[in-house]
């Protein structure tokens, strides 16, 4: 038994090994391909490990291109969607899961279809909008953009982890007088926690990531994200593809470094949603 | 002065009645056991007396004030939920004055920062804090105050649920079943502590359990219900010795209380092929024309020594210091429907290690002292001269 | 007293090397006057015209806005952009040639930028010889004779996800074998002898295995560079990047080797946004960039392109950079590259076509039957015949 | 707010309606109202009409006309067939290596945490990153992929696979999907915790196999979870753009042109609103189709069970 | 053939002994019930019985064969889950013919449709459709058989795991506190359902419990444990009467056995003041050294009339039939120590309504007719010449 044990044992390992060389190859490939010489990266041979004397390339993103401005505007606009996701959602959430009417119901469909409408659909209605209230050109702006994508997916995963946190403990502090504000507050709030670092982190890849609204509601250089600045580079005439690959590194690693920090909660803010019975 | 009064309070919900016109009161100090099976509507009482259910009609009243249109939070009662409802996010501390913080409570606390200074303003100001040290001094929870109730054990949760009921200083402590999650041995010594607790802090106690010897040991006034309704109201003696129904008499007492299918004629009480003389509480039925009774006898009652009915022994169970035998009356018949499969049986309570084997023939002796009758269909035969008194 | 702040977009300030040339030379405006400051916006080619009719259509946008051709013609359709026959009426301008492509309907709403020729770029040492080809065949057979060893021949773009790129390299085959996608009259002509003519010729290379399949154009100019590319077809704004960014390369140019000379053309205009709400700052900057020094600058600056007016270049550039000849004398032959007539429905005509030519390279279609099927879905769909 | 939000329960027969939940859901309901609702009406307006990109405030009402376009296209029933493809293979694949990786994921081993995080880079990854590094890995003569290729003895063509009508949508597909399993492993991995230990164990005793285990025990408790994420993975991969657009646009000859791109093309590049409005409203309606029959049948289901 | 035999069976979960060198032997068709408190390693025992868990060391075999290598599936026991595991999607009959089918499973019964037909057919085939209507009517489950668990109410779940169990007619069957979800009359009526299988189907069962009514009734042996040792080994009535330690002693039984501290000298027990006779048992004692010793004495061996121990009435709870009263006393020590709070009362139990008041003082008679000494340590003293025969 114990013969079969270590053989499945190992089979396990080495399909646990492919796995995390199947998701992390295209990053380190990122990383080879900014880091090979230009004559390198046209030759016939790929090379497969990264050449460090060709470091500087990090450098020189940095001093030659506002890299360091993108990624701090697509800081500001993930955390800031993650932020405003969560003040938005937590209280239709709550509702969804504590109220059975009819327009809780209507809600709850109107989140699901708001999921399904493209960016690029609503893009153009939204500009004007965006126009109208002076939204434009500005992180807040894009911010409140992504919230209204994001809002919908966090409210249902919250809406799952409010169904975990046990009524009698709402009656409880209904007893003790809080009003119920205060329960979402002071009760809810905190007991769902896990999940919502989960919905956080979700909100935080989408303001991270997004692009199309990046593109047409910033045109101010000082106020552009990086998905945009990256994007940027796909020249028609040229693409310096180190530094291109070297920004996009740059681009992806603070997301991927965050996620480490969080991805315990995640999973486990995922499973109060999910078990709920 | 809190005493509870209810009247013809009804919930219904979607069309099922889960409280059926309950009308009685308690006197202040009392301690009132609502008991019944499961799914009998104890709950559903306890929470429109607390506010967490609406009453459909009826009224309630605490002392002279009515409360059942006001919010959970005026009422002024304290309850202990099953789960104990503890705020798992709170330390022991902070989860026994919470209902204190509650009562200075401003909009603006729930502020972020400043709200979380102000409520540790109130958790440290002299009066709460000497409230709380005492409560939990009382509880033993004293060494505890700094944890969180998920490093506590069953009964110490229990405790801090107390605890934050009794900081409140109510005039009404409600519980529901806060006992049925403990194991035995901690439901026994938590049973004395909330025993005490009554007696040492006073106010009226409204404590829902299916445990009849919860019920027993605890209360002094029972609501035995069933289906919405109360059957029988009064002390547990009353319940045990005089109870009001087949119902009540099976629910109480363990082993349950034997029924027996009997009649009454002038020749004294006939079973089987058996003839009784009717004892002396129950001897003014005899004048009266024979009719079909159901005898209500305890298994205490029964002995195994010469006796009158014939029998053989089903099942043998060896409790500590008694034997339970069940037997099998051959020429009796015995009413136990509402119980299932193991209703057809006479219980008998023999005291010591019982050395009867399955299938061994006995004969049952009747000590008719304490016996009751009923009705075929359930209800209480009354006795008309010679009611007893209890 | 502040400024007034205006916004200028272009394709052109998010480019390596003329990116930050370009700038400097908005700057100079800047500087010379003290009512306006010009903020460059750089949004990168494959999403500018998006970009920027969508802030333009939600009555936003850039003040001055560099377009291609293509967008022009659309924003004049909706009346996006201002007219300026009044600004320039009066003026003395030399203006060049395509300056024509300019007025709409007898009006004018933007000035030429930049106006970029076709000519084949070639690398000399990868060549037998060091010689151009001078002909289709010759073409052809160089291209072949050049490949090999990690080097191709030539280079050109035919996937869609360059759908641009590819139409301009499909223009300059369909023009100089003599085709146009529509007639004087403005009627389709996708499936003309000539045309098809073209398509086949574009075929012909992509079946050769002398290019680079699937390398982006991006790509493959850097490859050019590396001296892996022998010739590209390739417009002087490339011209002028490769002798901005790698001078050491020794490359030349030569007329396209087409049976005749007309190739396309890329013409960009500078127009102001109608939505602006600083006109008068922003026709000081139009009258600004068409003073001839500045225009020459702006020449200079953007490599082997022309600008608005004619400007002559002195004489030790042409003796260093020989190829800008070659691409100045280019310029008479070229043919903006849209349909014309129907130049708004370009797009749309674009598209089909290239799926059409597509099937051609990749499916093995016929061209004469690809072309008769873009001809008759474009009548259909697009002109609703 | 607080004066609004009354305490728990509803007080009595009197008391007035409690309106909490409607302060609650309010800023989230106006919020949705003005940034999507609102320009979802609009976007419907605009699909019965003609409206150029460059002026949507002048359109011309043309009736049915946009959608009878798509339904008369051809193209259009391409772009039906290359949507339904895309993401019936992202869905499918995503959750069968989703449920591969979280099983692999859940059972005890040392270094588990690392790898749960480390699986999750693709998720965390910017679209646009992804985009531009799976092109370089597709590039015809240099891409690492066509180097594999040839290196394995393959055939190689020196074709950018993305270029290639065959492989473009294969290519796009295994990006995507390699983008988006992660999030339904993380998913799946949080169901699996649901999964009681006595059930599965209970089925070791009855003698089931591993495969049996997983049917009778672990399969029914995380497949609402599953329903659930499939759900939504197809609602996102129904509207899921960055990722194509940057990679293909669509071709070639329309071999990854899902209902998303051709409404961008029509709307960005052909510049006409009316028509991309058209295709998204028939996007959105196949969606809410979707959603519906999704909701049928879990609560046909949970019927069944008697769990309803 | 199912006798069990277990040999220096230990387990040890990183660092921490959950069962240690437990060694007995269970002879086949015997009711083996395993009985401690939360956390003593009843569970993990069974598991390893069942082969769930792994042992660390020792070995265990049923019959004549060596289990303790061999997977779960290859032993031929049932397991009945404490939360009774039943497979939510699947119906009554599936649930319980599930054993079955996988018994006769192959591997392409995987394959999507061939498989739901092959398993259909082998649940439908006469053998396994007999046995299972068998066993569903055995359980009286027959009409539930289309139904889903959830559907189900707590004792019919109860049933169909049973039933689960039975239908592989195996020679071991495990269980683990299959009552102890179920509310208090139900567990009544369960347990003379399990009691009845276990004589009607034959087969050595080993039932987890930590409820000592369960225990004593259930059980022809009861393994007592503690900390992951068996204390003690033995019928019901030996470890009810004749105890090995205070753990045991105190651990069966309610009320508690009364644990006092006395002395042995020649002239008697001494308990505080007070002196008695040594009984006859334990008169041999009488003659060795002066000893420091516990009295074992169960509370219904003690007597409220004209006693010998003065004492207070503390606490009075009724129960039914009898009272429980609970005296301090006033010159004795009492040694309850591990049970905390409520530890320092003697509990007398008295037949019928008491009507004592707490408060009052009162005379404890002994009866130490079946008491028993240990040491103060808590080991058993057992009485050289005249040890008692059970
Ligand atoms: N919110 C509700 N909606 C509908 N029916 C309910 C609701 N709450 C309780 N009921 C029903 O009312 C009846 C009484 O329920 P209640 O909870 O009061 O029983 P209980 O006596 O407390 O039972 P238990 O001992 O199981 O807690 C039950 O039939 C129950 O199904
Ligand atoms: N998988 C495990 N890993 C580590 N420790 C364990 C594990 N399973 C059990 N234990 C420990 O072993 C001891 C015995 O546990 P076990 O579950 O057998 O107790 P038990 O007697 O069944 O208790 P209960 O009555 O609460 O079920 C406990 O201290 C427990 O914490
Ligand atoms: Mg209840
Ligand atoms: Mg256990």
């Amino acid at each position: 038994m114990s013969r079969t044990l270590s053989w499945s044992h190992a089979l396990r390992m080495i399909l646990v090994l492919a796995l995390l060389g199947v998701a992390a190859f295209p990053i380190y490939w990122m990383l080879v391909t900014s880091l090979t010489s230009s004559s390198d990266l046209f030759a016939p041979k790929p090379h497969l490990l990264p050449d460090w004397s060709q470091a500087a390339v990090y450098g020189h993103a940095f001093s030659a291109t506002a890299v360091a401005t993108w990624l701090k505007n697509s800081a500001i606009v993930a955390f800031g969607t993650a932020a405003l996701s969560i003040v938005l959602a937590i209280f239709p959430a709550y509702v969804l899961s504590r109220y059975r009417m009819r327009a809780v119901a209507i809600l709850g469909v109107a989140l699901f279809v708001t999921q399904m409408l493209p960016e690029a659909m609503l893009v153009v209605p939204l500009y004007a909008i965006f126009g109208q209230l002076g939204l434009l050109n500005s992180l807040t702006g894009l911010i409140l953009a992504n919230t209204a994508f994001t809002v919908p997916v966090i409210t249902l995963i919250l809406k799952g982890a409010v169904d975990g946190v046990p009524i009698d403990i709402e009656e409880a502090a209904g007893i003790d007088g809080c009003s119920r504000l205060g329960i979402v507050l002071t009760m809810v709030l905190p007991l769902v926690a896990p999940s919502l670092a989960a919905a956080a982190v979700i909100a935080f890849f989408h303001g991270w990531n997004e692009y199309v609204f990046a593109q047409t509601l910033i045109s101010d250089q000082g106020l552009q994200t990086a998905s945009v600045g990256l994007a940027g580079f796909v020249g028609e005439l040229s693409t310096p593809m180190h530094t291109v690959m070297a920004i996009g590194l740059m681009y992806t690693l603070p997301a991927v470094i965050f996620y480490l920090f969080v991805q315990r909660y995640v999973v486990s803010g995922m499973t109060a949603g999910s078990v709920k019975g | 002065m809190a005493s509870i009064s209810l009247q013809g309070v009804t919930k219904i919900f979607g069309g099922k009645k889960a409280a059926n016109q309950i009308t009685f009161d308690v006197a202040d100090r009392e301690f009132l056991v609502l008991l019944g099976p499961s799914g009998c509507g104890k709950s559903t009482l306890l929470r429109m007396l607390a506010g967490l259910e609406q009453v459909t009609s009826g009224e309630v009243h605490v002392g002279a004030r009515r409360v059942d249109t006001l919010p959970p939070s005026a009422r002024d009662m304290a309850f202990v939920f099953q789960s104990y409802a503890l705020y798992p996010h709170m330390t022991v501390r902070r989860n026994i004055s919470f209902p204190l913080i509650m009562r200075e409570h401003r909009w603006w606390f729930h502020l972020p920062l400043i709200g979380g200074l102000a409520k540790r303003r109130i958790e440290r100001s002299p009066a709460v804090r000497d409230l709380v040290d005492r409560t939990a001094k009382t509880l033993a929870l004293t060494e505890m105050l700094d944890r969180y109730p998920r490093t506590l054990s069953g009964g110490q949760r229990q405790r801090v649920a107390l605890g934050r009921a009794m900081v409140r200083q109510p005039d009404v402590f409600l519980m529901d079943e806060p006992l049925s999650n403990l194991d035995a041995k901690l439901r026994t010594s938590m049973r004395a502590e909330i025993i005490k607790l009554h007696r040492e802090v006073g106010g009226t106690f409204v404590y829902v359990t299916h445990d009849q010897i919860e019920a027993m040991t605890m209360g002094t006034r029972i609501a035995l219900m069933r289906d919405g309704e109360v059957q029988q109201f009064g002390t547990p003696r009353e319940i045990y010795t005089d109870p009001a129904n087949t119902f009540v008499a099976r629910f109480i007492g363990t082993p349950p209380m034997n029924l027996i299918e009997a009649r009454i004629e002038p020749r004294g009480l006939v079973i089987g092929k058996a003839v009784l003389p009717l004892p002396e509480h129950l001897a003014a039925l005899g004048q009266q024309a024979p009719r079909d009774v159901l005898l209500g006898i305890r298994p205490q009652a029964l002995g195994l020594a010469h006796g009158v009915l014939a029998g053989q022994v089903v099942l043998v169970e060896h409790v500590g210091a008694e034997s339970i035998v069940s037997i099998k009356l051959d020429h009796a018949n015995t009413a136990h429907s509402d119980d299932g499969e193991s209703g057809d049986d006479v219980m008998v309570v023999v005291q010591g290690y019982s050395d009867l084997r399955s299938g061994q023939p006995v004969q049952l002796s009747l000590d008719l002292g304490e016996a009751v009758l009923f009705e075929r269909g359930g209800q209480r035969i009354r006795v008309p001269a010679l009611s007893r008194a209890v | 007293q502040t400024k007034e702040a205006l916004t200028f977009a272009a394709v052109t300030f998010s480019e390596a090397g003329r990116g930050e040339r370009l700038k400097a030379w908005v700057e100079k405006f800047n500087k010379s006057q003290a009512v306006a400051e010009i903020t460059p916006i750089a949004i990168p080619f494959g999403s500018f015209a998006k970009t920027v009719f969508t802030q333009m259509g939600g009555g936003a946008g850039p003040d001055l806005v560099r377009m291609d051709a293509i967008d022009y013609y659309a924003a004049v359709n909706s009346k996006s952009i201002l007219p300026l026959d009044d600004l320039l009426k009066g003026g003395n301008y030399k203006f060049t040639e395509p300056d024509k492509y300019m007025i709409v309907g007898g009006k004018r709403f933007g000035v030429p930028f930049e106006l970029s020729n076709y000519v084949l770029l070639y690398n000399p040492a990868l060549l037998k010889g060091g010689k151009p080809p001078a002909n289709f065949d010759e073409f052809l057979a160089s291209a072949k004779a050049a490949t090999g060893n990690g080097v191709y021949g030539y280079a050109y773009r035919a996937t869609m996800a360059e759908g641009n790129g590819f139409w301009q390299d499909l223009c300059n085959f369909v023009y100089g074998f003599g085709g146009r996608w529509s007639d004087a009259q403005g009627n389709l002509t996708l499936n003309d002898a000539k045309v098809v003519e073209g398509v086949t010729a574009y075929k012909q290379i992509y079946d050769a295995s002398v290019i680079p399949k699937g390398a982006d154009a991006a790509t493959y100019r850097r490859m050019f560079w590396e001296r892996k590319v022998a010739m590209e077809v390739d417009n002087g704004g490339v011209a002028g990047i490769f002798s901005l960014q790698a001078p050491e390369l020794a490359f030349a140019a030569a007329p396209s080797p087409f049976p005749t000379r007309a190739q396309g053309m890329v013409l960009t205009a500078l127009t102001i946004n109608a939505n602006t709400k600083h006109k008068a700052a922003a026709e000081a900057f139009i009258k600004w960039t068409l003073q001839p020094e500045n225009q020459k600058d702006l020449q200079e600056l953007l490599g082997a392109s022309n600008v608005a007016t004619v400007v002559e270049r002195s004489p030790e550039m042409m003796a260093k950079r020989p190829w800008l000849k070659v691409y100045d004398d280019q310029a008479v032959n070229s043919v903006p590259q849209l349909v014309q007539g129907l130049e708004v429905k370009t797009p749309e005509i674009q598209q089909i076509v290239l799926e059409q030519v597509l099937k051609v390279l990749q499916g093995g279609v016929d061209p004469k039957k690809a072309m008769d099927d873009a001809q008759r879905t474009a009548l259909s769909r697009v002109l609703r015949k | 707010m607080h004066a609004a939000a009354s305490s728990v329960g509803v007080t009595s027969p009197k008391a007035k309606r409690d309106w909490t939940p409607y302060w609650f859901a309010a800023p989230v309901a106006l919020y949705l109202l003005l940034f999507q609702g609102y320009p979802l009406v609009q976007e419907f307006y605009l699909s019965f009409t003609s409206t150029a990109l460059l002026s949507p405030g002048q359109h011309t009402y043309v009736g049915l006309q946009n959608y009878v376009d798509l339904v008369t296209q051809e193209e259009f029933r391409q772009v039906f067939l290359i949507t339904a493809v895309y993401t019936v293979v992202c869905v499918v694949a995503a959750i069968g290596l989703g449920l591969g990786a979280a099983l692999l994921l859940n059972a005890p081993f040392r270094g588990r945490g690392l790898a749960r995080a480390l699986v999750t880079i693709p998720w965390a990854a910017p679209p646009v990153a992804v985009a531009l590094i799976f092109i370089w890995i597709y590039n015809g003569q240099y891409g690492i992929f066509n180097h594999l290729r040839g290196a394995l003895g393959g055939a190689v063509s020196l074709e950018s696979w993305l270029d290639s009508p065959a492989l473009a949508l294969p290519a796009v597909l295994l990006t995507t999907i390699w983008q988006i399993f992660p999030f339904a492993s993380v998913v799946i991995l949080a169901a699996l915790q649901g999964v009681s230990s006595e059930l599965r164990e209970a089925a070791v005793i009855d003698g089931a196999d591993r495969l049996s285990v997983f049917r009778a025990v672990v399969w029914p408790t995380i497949q609402p979870s599953v329903a659930l994420l499939a759900l939504f993975l197809t609602i996102w991969s129904l509207r899921r753009f960055d990722l194509i657009w940057l990679m293909t646009q669509g071709g070639p000859i329309g071999s990854t042109n899902t209902m998303v791109i051709e409404l961008y093309r029509r709307a960005f590049v052909y510049r006409d609103l009316g028509q991309g409005a058209a295709v998204g409203m028939v996007g959105l309606s196949i969606a809410l189709l979707i959603t519906i029959v999704y909701f049928r049948y879990t609560q046909r289901v949970e019927r069944a069970k008697g769990q309803r």
